[in-house]
């Protein structure tokens, strides 16, 4: 078929040929397991670097069309749905940051104990799911993918994770599905409206070209469709569902959870609900704008009085993943690039973090900050690794977390209005509160003494523990040191949403 | 006086009445599955007769009714293997005190 | 206008459908409640011979009278020590039941008799109703066969004979 | 020396600083040292090479009326904000840029070869974490020097960050310890909240006039400062204004507050003393001579766009004013040592804010004032000398430490005969901050003190006093380290002067602190790459020396044999005394605001919230849709009798409905 000549069907492909690979080998056989888990994860790194590479020589070949590697099959004609794929230049960062987060998720999941088949199994459903999210621009398949990849969590949480995982993996489960149930409905409103003309269609890029939604049909989507993807990025109030599914996520679920799941957040409601619709974003975009501004603060306050490492890092990530929605709501390019680095460098650096703590707790048995300290002296590898993620979440220069903060926040204050001002001063000054809970916990975890004497005995990282942090330290180096690499490849994609904004919504030097 | 459709539809109807007392009543399972067999016999009269009265020329009811019997056979053949292996298991056939899968 | 025979049949017909009826639901002997549930089957089997369905009131008396309640008896006497009573029913189901019925025979009764001119039809004549007819009609496709359903309730039958066997094998 | 070697003078910290820290562990500790040391020399051989080349070199960065210029030698896109607004990561070399290349290669190098001996034991073993230290000391000079050479706003900023991480690591190189531990956080969380109002300030400023670039905010076509560029630069904001100010003032004024974050101005100075934590050699190198100074070095950066909005410069002139006199008068009273000598640098960088502040006096421009940036040059000799002499005293105060394993001076006493060359080199130090000729900073301070009378005899006479108070406190500790009493010896080494290492550095710095006033500053580091004709102003010469001597006779009366007068004058003023000691309860008050109104007040509050109010509605949710579903369960009986019961009634009804309905 024609479609299998296109590169981006393989993203699903090869995570669904790993799900073979992994029917075959048996829970004895953990050396089989790993040798499958990390073909298929190298398979989906390489492919993925490839696909930059091709979408930088596309683009240097001057095409400017809006997506690239575009192709279709249709799966159900009477509905439209087809399983179309393209990718742009946010959709390809997202992708190279999954396949990396894939690839450190399966080092930090080496010794997964119990039932190592099963869990390397959700783990690449999972995947599937996350790739086949970002490469599709068919509104089904796109939602077809969301739930593909919700529903492994319930099962990765309730069964390998600990602490209050029942509870935990139920709750997730549930808020996230109330927030897709949202999200279907909209998408289902959208399809309906997708044209003036009848040929109802569920292509992204037809329905944007269409503009066919009557604008007060817009005014209920939007929201439905923003809270949809809201829930999944933490947007408050929605966001309770992050600390105890952190808390209780075993390693690598937490990494690619924080890492990519909550990114699909970011990427449906800048992809759907405000490219699709455009005049109510611009109508409603004061109230989600509120409601992030708090999540930026809020969260950040919260996490400074947690005593839970994954507690912190899930307030954190809170606060962090409001700043994402908050930038894609300025409305410019600018702030809507930083929003994709942040991404990017909040990905990379919650992986990292919660990678960290998943070690460390495997040596400790606990995670509470009151019962530790000093570990720098017993742990001195993984304590630099803190460090290092904790000063990429505080905004270093030559760590991914500045570039990212300050597109956005730069972005953001192009706008002219005062209230857009006042929020991103509001949003700016985070930046303090985070240093204050970032070298909280650095201070109480990593210096001072030594709490529990048992804690002296305790090991270092291994190799594969080495591999997976190495892995998501260098990228936040690489991000962090040449952010206009990243800017180029990302901020044209922005084009088609800000013209379509423009006529509703004033943007400044435009 | 003639024998008409009425006539035969009251017998029935008492049948019916009687079978939803004693299925409503009875505790005993095999009681129980008497009273339905009673619901169902006067079912089928009601088949026949309407058939008999109302298309004399044609044979559905008839049919519809054989069937139906032929069913209930297997019906009451089956439920009553399901009672005896519920006594097996529990020396009970008193169906308000099998309470095992209650939610 | 009826033979006087076959209405004074049709009332001592009638009037043993309707009192082995109650009588099958309230005696508290379960062995009597089967035989009772005999006599109503018989009457009924007679009623289709009535009719001229002299068939049908074979198989009624064939299956019903023979294979029915046959079964009952032996499941009766494989789970109850004979001579037992049943516990008396208590007032409030008891009431329960009646109300059922009598709401029941109410609401149907009404709709029988506010149809008085479909009701009031008569018996008409017709041809005699042979094997071969019935054979005919059962294993054809044709309008009026039956086959389809014929060989349904045979895949019924087969699945309630493993069925059967499933349930009540010893483990 | 072709300026484009600037390059290696950034380049090779930044390898060091990944070499160490990468395979630092590997190599023995002594190497390590001994490598950072190389690597800090060759960079400081290569600063040297070009600073003096862009100062006494022809053809390269002076044109030829003898205006010194602003040179960039590289400046690649970093990060593209919009098309126009990009942020450019590269070098600038003008006139300050150059000296803070000398003056932080000078004292980095210094305090490279000094913590040789510093962070060894006496048997001259390193200690743990060696290698660390001088990976961080790499990282910080990296991150200094890429401040000072920085070409747009928005890197100063990007090394703002870096300098802070850097100190943050430094002062809290022994982590084990709680008050480094806890001083550490201090120092970033307090610098990180005046960089976000850096940050904001740096927002509003390109936001009005779309730009970072120095080039086009304050540099004009001949390289040099333009007022008239600034101008035109003020003016791109189209005189927008916000609560009554204009916008660019606003910006201006944020932007100061980032820079005395840094610098430690009131009332953001309070990180700076707890700061003494860390290691000597840190203190002396980041602490006080450059680090700190970067608020200094940011204002004259934006100096022009300083001079016309006045009103920000107002603010920077009474903030540094204050402080000066504040830090100068808690710094009578301390007994630790180092916190003295960081009260100290706190009150000479105000001086150097003060200085920038008074250099456009009369609220016109500059060139209108007879002056033309006296201030802005003597701010920067100050900042030049000051690095030096302070860099010096930090040392010594080291040395001293290090022999007798104590910051409080009441351990010290009467060292002079044990360590003579300490002693001299400490003494050096003092004559030079107090401003004695002919001492490096008579010279720097003596032209503050007289851009100070230009604008207005109240200001003048305040430094002055100041000044005074400076040569008190500095004799104060002077004497009390080492005379006012025999030295008790408790261990069993008996103080001496430390090993060459250590020796070497205090006595290359005396010696520029001697001569370090004869530099031609008002040749060299004028605001517009002028000449700038100066001359001593006698009487604000002899009146300053006139202070400091009676400060010095005052300190010499009170403190140079043990007496019983400097305790009764504390009993006497001991409210006035204690307040001082406890630095008038700022750290008190900050605590509060952070633990009780910030921590207590705000985050457990909306911790609590989130848990209790939002999570709670979920879980409420969750809870009453079980709750729900356990009492419409009862009808989930199980009993078939019931269903059938309740089946055929509804069946019944149904069709006694339709049946009505039929016949209606």
């Amino acid at each position: 078929m024609e479609i299998f000549s296109n590169p981006l069907i393989y993203f699903v492909i090869i995570p669904m040929l790993t799900l073979l690979g992994l029917a075959f080998c048996n829970n004895r056989g953990i050396r089989a397991i790993r040798t499958v888990a990390v073909v298929g994860a190298v398979a989906l790194v390489a492919l993925a670097v490839y696909l930059v590479c091709l979408f930088l020589q596309a683009r240097g070949a001057g095409d400017t069309s809006e997506m690239i590697l575009q192709s279709k099959v249709t799966w159900y004609a009477p509905f439209n749905i087809e399983l179309a794929l393209g990718v742009d230049g946010v959709s390809v960062v997202m992708i190279l940051l999954s396949a990396f987060i894939v690839f450190a998720g399966v080092f930090a999941s080496w010794k997964m104990d119990p039932l190592p088949r099963q869990f390397f199994l959700w783990f690449f459903l999972l995947s599937t799911g996350v790739f086949g999210f970002f490469i599709s621009i068919d509104l089904f398949t796109m939602f077809m993918f969301y739930e593909v990849a919700l529903i492994p969590m319930y099962l990765l949480i309730g069964v390998w994770g600990s602490g209050n995982k029942n509870y935990s993996a139920m709750k997730l489960t549930l808020m996230l599905m109330g927030g897709s149930a949202f999200l279907m409905l909209g998408l289902i409103g959208i399809y309906f409206h997708s044209s003036a003309d009848g040929n109802l269609t569920m292509n992204i890029l037809d329905i944007a070209h269409n503009d066919a939604i009557p604008h007060q049909w817009q005014m209920y989507l939007f929201p439905l469709t923003f809270v949809g993807f809201g829930v999944l990025g933490a947007m408050f109030p929605f966001h309770t569902w992050s600390p105890d599914g952190h808390a209780s996520a075993p390693t690598a679920v937490s990494m690619l959870h924080a890492g990519v799941l909550m990114k699909l957040g970011g990427y449906g409601c800048f992809r759907i609900a405000i490219y699709l619709m455009p005049y109510a974003a611009s109508e409603l975009a004061w109230i989600f704008l509120t409601l992030t501004g708090i999540s930026i603060v809020y969260g950040a306050f919260s996490a400074c009085v947690q005593t839970d490492l994954k507690y912190i890092n899930a307030y954190s990530s809170v606060s962090h993943c409001g700043m994402v929605l908050f930038a894609i709501l300025m409305f410019n390019t600018t702030a809507m690039t930083g929003a994709v680095l942040q991404m990017l460098s909040h990905g990379l650096m919650t992986a990292l973090f919660f990678a960290l703590i998943g070690m460390i707790y495997g040596r400790t048995h606990t995670r509470d900050i009151r019962d530790m300290g000093g570990m720098m002296h017993i742990m001195p590898y993984l304590g630099v690794g803190y460090v290092l993620a904790g000063l990429a979440s505080l905004g270093l220069p030559g760590l991914s977390g500045f570039a990212a903060e300050m597109t956005i926040f730069f972005g953001s204050f192009e706008n002219a209005d005062l209230f857009r001002r006042v929020l991103t001063i509001i949003g700016a000054s985070s930046i303090v509160i985070t240093a204050v809970y970032i070298l909280r916990v650095v201070a109480k975890l990593l210096f001072g003494e030594v709490q529990d004497e048992h804690h002296r005995t305790l090991t270092d990282a291994s190799w594969e523990e080495r591999l997976s942090t190495a892995t998501l330290i260098v990228s936040v180096a690489i991000i962090g040191c040449f952010p206009n690499f990243f800017v180029n490849i990302i901020s044209d994609s922005f084009l088609p949403v800000v013209n379509a904004l423009k006529d509703y919504f004033p943007v400044a030097g435009l | 006086m003639n024998l008409t459709l009425l006539m035969y539809l009251i017998p029935s109807l008492f049948m019916f009445g009687c079978g939803v007392y004693g299925f409503i009543t009875r505790k005993n399972m095999i009681a129980i599955m008497i009273s339905l067999e009673l619901m169902l016999n006067s079912v089928d009269i009601n088949f026949v007769v309407f058939n008999r009265y109302l298309f004399p020329g044609q044979l559905d009811g008839m049919f519809f009714t054989l069937f139906a019997i032929a069913i209930a056979a297997a019906e009451t053949a089956l439920a009553l293997a399901i009672v005896i292996n519920i006594f097996r298991a529990t020396k009970n056939v008193d169906i308000q005190q099998i309470l095992k899968l209650k939610f | 206008m009826e033979s006087v025979g076959n209405i004074i049949l049709y009332f001592v017909i009638a009037i043993a459908i309707i009192v082995f009826s109650v009588l099958t639901v309230t005696t508290r002997q379960i062995l009597r409640s089967a035989t009772y549930l005999l006599f109503v089957l018989f009457a009924t089997a007679i009623l289709y011979f009535q009719m001229d369905y002299q068939f049908l009131g074979a198989v009624q008396i064939a299956v019903y009278a023979g294979g029915i309640v046959v079964l009952f008896v032996f499941a009766i006497l494989l789970t109850h020590k004979p001579g037992a009573d049943a516990e008396p029913l208590s007032t409030h189901r008891r009431w329960l039941g009646l109300s059922a019925a009598v709401l029941g025979i109410a609401v149907c009764g009404y709709a029988v008799f506010s149809h008085a001119a479909f009701c009031g039809r008569q018996l008409a004549t017709v041809a005699d109703l042979d094997m071969a007819t019935i054979g005919h009609f059962l294993l054809s496709t044709d309008k009026w066969g039956y086959l389809l359903p014929f060989e349904a309730v045979s895949i019924l039958l087969l699945a309630c004979i493993i069925g059967g066997v499933v349930i009540a094998r010893k483990r | 020396m072709p300026l484009s070697y600037t390059i290696a003078v950034i380049a090779i910290p930044l390898f060091m600083f990944l070499f160490l820290g990468l395979a630092g562990v590997k190599m023995s500790r002594k190497l390590t040292g001994v490598l950072g040391v190389l690597g800090m020399a060759v960079t400081t051989v290569i600063a040297y090479g070009v600073a003096l080349t862009y100062f006494f070199g022809t053809g390269q960065g002076q044109i030829a009326d003898g205006v010194r210029q602003a040179v960039t030698v590289f400046n690649p896109d970093w990060l593209s904000f919009t098309d126009t607004l990009v942020v450019r990561m590269g070098i600038l070399l003008d006139p300050i840029a150059a000296m803070m290349l000398i003056v932080v290669c000078t004292v980095s190098f210094m305090v490279h070869l000094y913590s040789l001996g510093y962070m060894s034991d006496h048997d001259g073993n390193p200690e743990e974490g060696f290698q660390r230290y001088y990976a961080f000391l790499a990282l910080f000079t990296f991150s200094m020097l890429g401040l000072v050479v920085a070409t747009n706003l928005f890197q100063i900023f990007v090394f703002f960050e870096m300098v802070g991480v850097s100190s943050y690591l430094l002062i809290g190189f022994y982590y084990s310890s709680p008050a480094a531990n806890h001083a550490s956080k201090k120092a970033f969380i307090v610098t990180r909240l005046a960089d976000l109002f850096f940050l904001l300030g740096i927002m509003i400023l390109s936001y009005y006039t779309g730009t970072f670039d120095f080039n086009q905010l304050v540099f004009g076509s001949n390289g040099a400062n333009d007022m008239a560029v600034a101008q035109s630069a003020i003016a791109s904001a189209g005189g927008a204004t916000f609560l009554g100010c204009s916008v660019t003032a606003w910006a201006l004024t944020f932007i100061f507050i980032g820079g005395a974050g840094k610098s430690a101005m009131y009332p953001l100075h309070i990180w700076l003393p707890d700061a003494m934590e860390g290691p000597t050699p840190v203190s002396a190198l980041i602490h006080a001579a450059t680090m700190v100074v970067a608020g200094v070095f940011l204002v004259a950066r934006l100096f022009p766009l300083y001079v016309i909005e006045q009103g920000a410069m107002e603010i920077i002139c009474v903030v540094g004013a204050f402080t000066a006199f504040y830090a100068a008068a808690i710094a009578c009273v301390q007994s630790d040592i180092k916190r003295a000598l960081a009260f100290s640098t706190i009150s000479q960088i105000a001086f150097m804010m003060t200085s920038l502040a008074v250099s456009s006096a009369d609220g016109a421009l500059i060139e209108i004032h007879g002056g033309t940036g006296l201030g802005y040059m003597a701010s920067m000799f100050h900042l030049f000398t000051h690095a030096m002499f302070k860099a010096l005293l930090f040392l010594c105060a080291g040395a001293i430490i290090h022999a007798v394993h104590s910051n409080e001076n009441d351990k010290m006493h009467g060292l002079h005969k044990f360590m003579p060359i300490t002693s001299i080199a400490f003494l050096i130090g003092c004559l030079a901050i107090a401003g004695i000729p002919p001492f490096a900073g008579f010279w720097s301070k003596d032209e503050i003190l007289v851009a100070a009378y230009h604008k207005g005899f109240f200001w003048g006479l305040w430094m002055s006093m100041v000044a005074g108070m400076t040569a008190f406190y500095m004799f104060r500790i002077y004497f009390l380290i080492f005379f006012w009493k025999k030295h008790e010896v408790h261990t069993h080494h008996a103080p001496k002067d430390q090993p060459w290492t250590m020796t070497l550095p205090l006595i290359i710095l005396a010696a520029v602190s001697v001569v370090a006033g004869f530099v031609p500053a008002h040749d060299l580091v004028t605001w517009n790459g002028h000449h700038l004709h100066t001359q001593l102003d006698w009487t604000v010469a002899g009146s300053s020396v006139a202070i400091a001597l009676v400060g010095i006779l005052l300190a010499y009366k009170l403190y140079f044999k043990e007496n019983d007068l400097p305790e009764r004058m504390k009993n006497a003023a001991s409210g006035l005394w204690t307040a001082a000691y406890h630095r008038f309860y700022m750290d008190e008050l900050y605590q509060f605001i952070t633990h009780k109104v910030i921590f207590q007040g705000i985050c457990v509050p909306i911790a609590w919230f989130d848990r209790h109010i939002i999570d709670g509605f979920f879980n409420m949710l969750a809870n009453a849709t079980g709750s729900a579903s356990f009492a419409i369960r009862r009808l989930q009986s199980g009993s078939v009798q019931s269903y059938v019961y309740i089946y055929l009634v509804g069946a019944l009804a149904l069709a006694a409905v339709t049946m009505v309905c039929v016949l209606i």
